[in-house]
């Protein structure tokens, strides 16, 4: 745990407030992907290598390619209304950062908290034997997630018949 | 059967019996009555002064069916039973062949058996039982006179109820006091709740009496009622009733002494009694009505008297009570031939009617002569030692009492001379002497009344000294003529002025009826007269009012209430339904605050409580 | 900052958490369009996913917070495809993505 | 065999209805159906059933660690009875056959979802499968993709995106402190560090996020939305067992896992008197048949939290009898309004009037679902009214259990004007064609008016064998 660490996270937050505020959908989802990018650097450094990976493939990669589908299947609004858009969005979103400093300036007064007393776990197996022996009822979550996710993309997305009736 | 059931159960058999009859026999109903009376008479007079006890279970707990002859009550039921043989003679022939004599000679009957029932019982609720049953056959005989007589017969029946309830509780709290709800056992010290239930009893018994401030049912029945009923119940037998019980719970139960509160009060309402309906009686113009009031009035004597607490006071009020009993029904009788004979009691219609009926204008002298106290007559050596008594108790009690005998008296007279001297009337000029079977009770409650006003040394020495026992009388007899003859003089001279103020009456106004109307214009007391007549004293209708007024009250209030519930209940709760509906505007931001909020919310508070 | 305890790490990385909790939540609730919403939603997961590891961390037990992060993820994906598929319904329907017309069903 | 088959045994049917195109389409409600059937049957039985707990057949290699105990029972027996009626409903909505089948399939991935919940024991899979439950729920409202169901979709979505993050700060922050995330674990690590403040916050937050799923008091924003836009059978589901299921069950299981502490009973007692409160007050003036039922619903779980935050096992008990009369008398009163709506073809109650004489079974079932929803003996909506106000009584809880029963008034004020305004009356302009509602849609109210009746009736006998031993399930 050293300074790098820190860096990581502010840029983190940083992306992410720039996700935010961001003029056009486009811009929020780069924001979104690049928060992801650090964050899955920073669970590498935490030394949970495979979860880096999955959040690197799985949030940067797919969940942008999700979104940037959706963008363009939505209508892309003129350069004009993105502008005019932003100046509105703007008034809004500029108490983020302002509130932001203040939680950041509440915690820092707060202190480091005591009197935590943690299990000190021992360290058991490597991820996959955790993952397959204990936590089958997860897997087996995650396929009926999986086939849920498919037919909703079925019922959701099917365009076609909805459109001709 | 014991022979005491049998006292109370003949009549009661016989009046039944009469009901039963089918109406076409002619006159058995009357020959029966009179026949069941006669029987009554006769059986009472057997075992007159034995002393004979009965007791039945009957509700258990201190309640049972117990009967006790002895001196005292037996004389009252000889009375009684006199009396009502010669009034229902009377009134079996003045009323033969009028639609409801078969129902009024059963009920005349059905109330002798529970006369001797009420007045042979020893337990205070056999008493009761009794006691309320002459409430119903009061009802039902004035009830049974003419069509608008229920309304003065609902009257009664609440006047004479409500003082029965009251005596119901006094009842209760004797018997709760004493433990024992036998009258010959019990006694009751006068001290805290003993005094209230005296006074609760006092009030029954008054009432029944006909007493101020409870009469004035009996003035609106002499009216609507049959002639017979006045004579028989208010004239003769309730008067028994009341005094014979008020007797038994100030002497028996009480035992009073001389200075306590409640003979003090007893001596106020006597007099007051005396003067307020001797003085209403003067100014009326119907002949029965003004015998009504009387007949109120002398109560107020008895009353007097009794509550003197001195043996000759005592003395004098019961033999008062007998001699009342007398010669008031027979005014009554009287009353009845004229009314039967003129067609009208009204004053004013009635005049010279003595040439008419003499025998019946002799015997309302000689009755008017001895109720206004005059010598040789019964009324005047009663009222004497009630006059005794009260002098020895206050002054002011014997003024009363001496100014009640100069009103009685100056009303009388005008009576007499408007209904019989003066010039015949043009209508009732075919009017002639009533039936025999009218005039014997006449007679003979007359001639009775003339013997013990003489040989007035019978009815106390040989009936009413006994009855009360050595320990109130002290031994010495009051029979013969007055000791005190400073009273026998007042007496004398109150008469001879009622006179004086008869005469200048009627030279002033001509004629008999206006005797007294200078008394009655006298500025104060025209007023007071006024109102009397129309009943602005009277209870009854001062209960009636405020019974209308709580009722307006309560049926608003409740009006109240109900537009509270329909309304406003109503209306708060669409209100809140409407503001809570408002609060759900649809936008997801509201309600993603609500949850925050609300999640910020509940962690703080169990950080704190937990 | 020095090599560090147990509570010193939990209140860095708690605090990161924190901020990034404040950050997607004050886009969920003010955003007016469809996608920032999602994207607000994404950050909230990201957040807690930052959480998990840095406890996994810090108590000793990555492997079982590498297995619940995997799955919290996959899970994710699943919601995200949801939202678009919904997403591109209402575009459909409104022709703008603009969630403040949502607000039809209301009382 | 094993518990885990009740999660499995759908997984092959959903293969079954897939796989082979053509046969599994039109089979699909019939396997459904029969699935439903099995369902229950291994619920009720699974003493006998599940006799070997020792690991055998398939359950060497399929470790898992799951459980079934009288709230179980209660929960599964509520699932497989609703999701029938929701079943039949189906098919007799204007769905062509393509439709019905994604519905189908979507049915039997959300009982897959909520056996998932009833059976964890892990907090960790509890929250798995409750997002399972919750994706087939955003799919199921906006089935059709008209606007409406799109909306209540989003809100729900939204809502139930804040409570997954809450879930899983929780636990995340409770993996502090224990071992793992079993509930064994837990229990036993809240013991040693319970009075921590973050354990506390974790606990808060779990909480609330159990709240938003359940639509109590402040957390129930989405709830009449998605209730009021939802298809008919969607809505039948939804509120017979899924809230109810994702929401009520789960916060029975964490407060016996986190321990019934005073406070956490008083959060539960304020928010569900609230609920009550604000359920029956905004139900009373609706004008949307399905709006003011959802309304009604959030009341009635405000009646099965209170009975959870009397803290006694009799309170529990009777939260459990109630949320089983809830599911039936609530999804018999969203089938009447299915049946309604088809044949009315509205929603509003100002619209529809007089329906009585022509749609006579609905009237009457309707009569009956509402007369158990006011709590009028003898139909089973009073027992459980009754047991949870006495629990309340004995736990010393007197201004709640006042509250309670003056909120039955109310409760009874908008359900009587709904009855009189449908089925009373005279049959308003417009309605002359309507005729009694198809077979599919009027069986399963039927059986549903039965089943509340018999249970009323036979409220005694339940008592004893399906109420104590709940008790003593909390006894330990």
């Amino acid at each position: 745990m050293n300074t790098i660490d820190i860096v990581l996270l502010v840029a983190m937050t940083l992306a992410a407030v720039w996700s935010v505020m961001g003029r056009s959908l486009l811009k929020a989802t780069i924001g979104l992907a690049v928060t992801s990018a650090i964050l899955s650097i920073l669970i590498f450094r935490l030394g949970s290598p495979l979860a880096a990976v999955f959040e690197l493939s799985v949030c940067t990669g797919l969940i942008t390619v999700v979104f940037v589908s959706t963008i363009s299947l939505t209508k892309p609004l003129t350069h004009k209304d993105i502008i005019e858009m932003s100046k509105k969005r703007n008034r809004r979103f500029i108490y983020l950062p302002i509130i932001l400093g203040l939680v950041a300036f509440a915690l820092i007064r707060a202190g480091i908290p005591k009197g935590l007393i943690m299990s000190t776990g021992e360290t058991v197996g490597n991820v996959t034997e955790v993952l397959w022996n204990m936590r089958q009822l997860d897997m087996f979550g995650q396929v009926i997630l999986i086939i849920a996710g498919a037919l909703g993309v079925v019922v959701l997305f099917a365009e076609a018949k909805d459109d001709a009736k | 059967m014991h022979i005491l059931l049998i006292v109370i159960g003949l009549p009661i058999a016989t009046g039944l019996a009469i009901l039963s009859i089918p109406a076409r026999t002619k006159g058995l109903r009357e020959v029966l009555s009179i026949l069941g009376m006669a029987a009554n008479l006769v059986l009472v007079s057997t075992f007159f002064g034995k002393d004979i006890y009965l007791t039945l279970p009957w509700a258990g707990g201190g309640i049972d069916l117990s009967f006790r002859l002895y001196s005292f009550n037996s004389f009252i039921l000889i009375a009684a039973a006199a009396l009502g043989f010669l009034i229902t003679l009377y009134s079996a022939s003045s009323m033969y062949g009028k639609g409801y004599s078969r129902l009024f000679l059963a009920y005349i009957l059905i109330s002798f058996g529970l006369v001797n029932g009420a007045l042979l019982s020893d337990n205070l609720i056999a008493m009761l039982f009794f006691w309320e049953g002459l409430l119903l056959t009061l009802f039902a005989m004035i009830a049974v006179g003419n069509k608008n007589a229920f309304r003065t017969a609902t009257k009664a029946f609440i006047i004479v109820g409500v003082c029965d309830l009251v005596m119901m509780v006094g009842i209760a709290l004797a018997g709760h006091i004493s433990g024992t709800l036998s009258m010959s056992k019990m006694a009751v010290p006068m001290t805290g709740m003993g005094g209230l239930a005296f006074l609760f009893m006092m009030i029954g018994a008054i009432s029944k009496a006909g007493s101020m401030p409870f009469h004035s049912w009996i003035p609106d029945a002499a009216i609507d009622a049959p002639l017979p009923f006045m004579a028989l119940l208010p004239g003769a037998l309730e008067k028994l009733m009341g005094i014979y019980f008020l007797t038994r719970i100030s002497l028996d139960i009480f035992k009073l002494e001389m200075h306590s509160w409640a003979s003090t009060l007893m001596m106020t309402v006597g007099a007051i009694t005396i003067l307020v309906a001797v003085l209403m009686a003067l100014v009326q113009k119907n002949y029965k009505k003004l015998l009504s009031y009387h007949a109120i009035s002398q109560v107020g004597y008895m009353v007097l008297g009794i509550g003197t607490m001195t043996p000759v006071g005592i003395v004098g009020g019961l033999f008062h009570m007998i001699n009342n009993a007398m010669y008031k029904s027979c005014l009554f009788l009287t009353g009845g031939a004229v009314e039967k004979e003129a067609g009208t009691t009204d004053l004013d219609k009635l005049g010279g009617l003595g040439l008419k009926m003499p025998i019946t204008f002799a015997c309302f002298i000689i009755t008017a002569l001895s109720i206004s106290g005059v010598p040789p007559f019964n009324g005047f050596f009663s009222k004497e030692l009630v006059y005794d008594g009260a002098l020895e108790r206050g002054r002011i009690f014997y003024f009363a009492a001496v100014l009640g005998s100069f009103f009685t008296a100056a009303s009388f007279l005008k009576l007499g001379h408007a209904a019989f001297l003066g010039k015949l009337d043009s209508r009732n000029s075919k009017v002639k002497e009533a039936s025999w079977y009218m005039l014997i009770p006449m007679i003979l409650i007359a001639l009775s009344c003339v013997v013990f006003g003489i040989y007035n040394g019978l009815p106390i020495d040989r009936i009413i000294r006994p009855a009360l026992g050595n320990a109130i009388h002290g031994g010495h007899s009051f029979a013969g003529f007055p000791k005190n003859m400073a009273l026998v003089a007042g007496t004398v001279v109150v008469l001879i002025a009622a006179l004086l103020n008869h005469l200048y009456g009627v030279k002033k106004t001509g004629k008999g009826l206006g005797a007294v109307d200078h008394i009655h214009n006298v500025p104060g007391l025209s007023w007071i007269y006024d109102k009397a007549e129309r009943g602005y004293f009277d209870p009854y209708n001062i209960g009636r009012i405020l019974v209308k007024a709580a009722a307006l009250i309560l049926s608003s209030l409740d009006k109240i209430i109900d537009f509270f519930f329909s309304n406003v209940v109503v209306w708060a709760a669409d209100t809140t339904g409407l503001v809570i509906r408002k609060m759900h505007n649809g936008s997801h931001k509201m309600y993603i605050m609500w949850s925050l909020v609300a999640t910020v919310i509940v962690i703080i508070f169990l950080m704190r409580t937990m | 900052m020095t090599p560090n305890n147990p509570s010193e790490l939990l209140y860095v990385f708690g605090s990161f958490t924190i901020l990034l909790l404040v950050a997607g939540f004050y886009c969920l609730v003010v955003t007016r369009s469809f996608l920032r919403a999602v994207i607000a939603i994404e950050l909230l997961i990201k957040a807690v996913t930052l959480f998990f590891i840095a406890v996994g961390y810090i108590t000793g037990k990555p492997a079982l917070t590498q297995a619940l992060v995997i799955t919290v993820i996959v899970v994710e994906v699943v919601v995200v495809v949801i939202a678009g598929g919904i997403a591109i319904s209402v575009f459909r329907k409104n022709d703008s993505l603009d969630i403040t017309l949502l607000n039809k069903l209301k009382g | 065999m094993m518990p885990s088959l009740l999660i499995l045994i759908p997984l092959f049917v959903i293969m079954a209805i897939n796989l082979p195109k053509h046969t599994g389409r039109r089979l699909a409600f019939y396997l459904a159906l029969a699935l439903f059937a099995t369902q229950m049957i291994l619920a009720v039985f699974h003493q006998k059933l599940f006799l070997t707990n020792e690991a055998v057949g398939i359950d060497r290699f399929f470790r898992v660690d799951l459980s079934i105990d009288h709230l179980g029972v209660v929960a599964l027996v509520c699932m497989g009875i609703v999701s029938i009626s929701s079943l039949f409903v189906s098919r007799y909505m204007p769905l062509d056959e393509s439709e019905r089948f994604k519905f189908t399939n979507l049915l039997v991935i959300m009982s897959i979802g909520m056996c998932g919940i009833v059976m964890a024991k892990d907090i960790f899979s509890l929250y798995v499968f409750l997002e399972i439950t919750a994706i087939a729920s955003f799919i199921l409202i906006a089935f059709k993709k008209d606007i409406g169901g799109l909306e209540g979709a989003f809100k729900y979505l939204v809502l139930s995106a804040i409570a997954t993050v809450f879930m899983l700060l929780s636990i995340a922050a409770i993996l502090l402190v224990s071992k793992d995330t079993s509930f064994a674990a837990i229990t036993e690590a809240l013991k040693v560090s319970g009075s921590q403040p973050v354990v506390i916050a974790a606990i808060a937050i779990f909480l609330c996020g159990l709240f938003i799923k359940g639509g109590i008091f402040p957390f129930h924003g989405w709830l009449p939305d998605a209730y009021e836009s939802s298809p008919a059978p969607v809505s039948i589901l939804l509120a017979g067992i899924v809230t109810k299921v994702a929401g009520v069950y789960t916060i029975m299981r964490i407060t016996m896992l986190f321990g019934s502490s005073a406070s956490i009973n008083n959060v539960l007692l304020l928010l569900g008197t609230l609920s009550i409160l604000v359920g029956a007050f905004a139900a009373l003036g609706q004008d949307n048949f399905k709006r003011m039922l959802a309304y009604s619903s959030i009341s009635q779980v405000g009646y099965i939290i209170l009975g959870i935050g009397a803290g006694t096992p009799l309170g529990m008990a009777a939260a459990i009898f109630h949320f089983f009369n809830h599911a039936m008398f609530k999804s018999l009163l969203f089938v009447n309004a299915a049946a309604l709506e088809k044949e009315t073809g509205t929603v509003s109650m100002s619209k529809m009037g007089g329906l009585a004489e022509r749609m006579p079974v609905t009237g009457t079932t309707s009569v009956i679902g509402i007369l158990s929803a006011a709590g009028i003996p003898p139909l089973a909506g009073f027992w459980s009214k009754l047991l949870i106000i006495v629990a309340l009584w004995q736990a010393g809880r007197y201004s709640y259990a006042a509250i309670a029963i003056f909120a039955g008034v109310v409760t009874l004020g908008y359900l009587l004007t709904m009855q009189r305004k449908v089925f009373f009356g005279k049959l308003s302009a417009g309605l002359d064609d309507v005729k009694e509602a198809g077979f599919g849609i009027v069986l399963p109210s039927v059986i549903l008016a039965s089943i509340v009746v018999l249970t009323g009736l036979l409220f005694p006998f339940i008592f004893q064998s399906f109420i104590i031993p709940v008790k003593e399930l909390l006894q330990h």
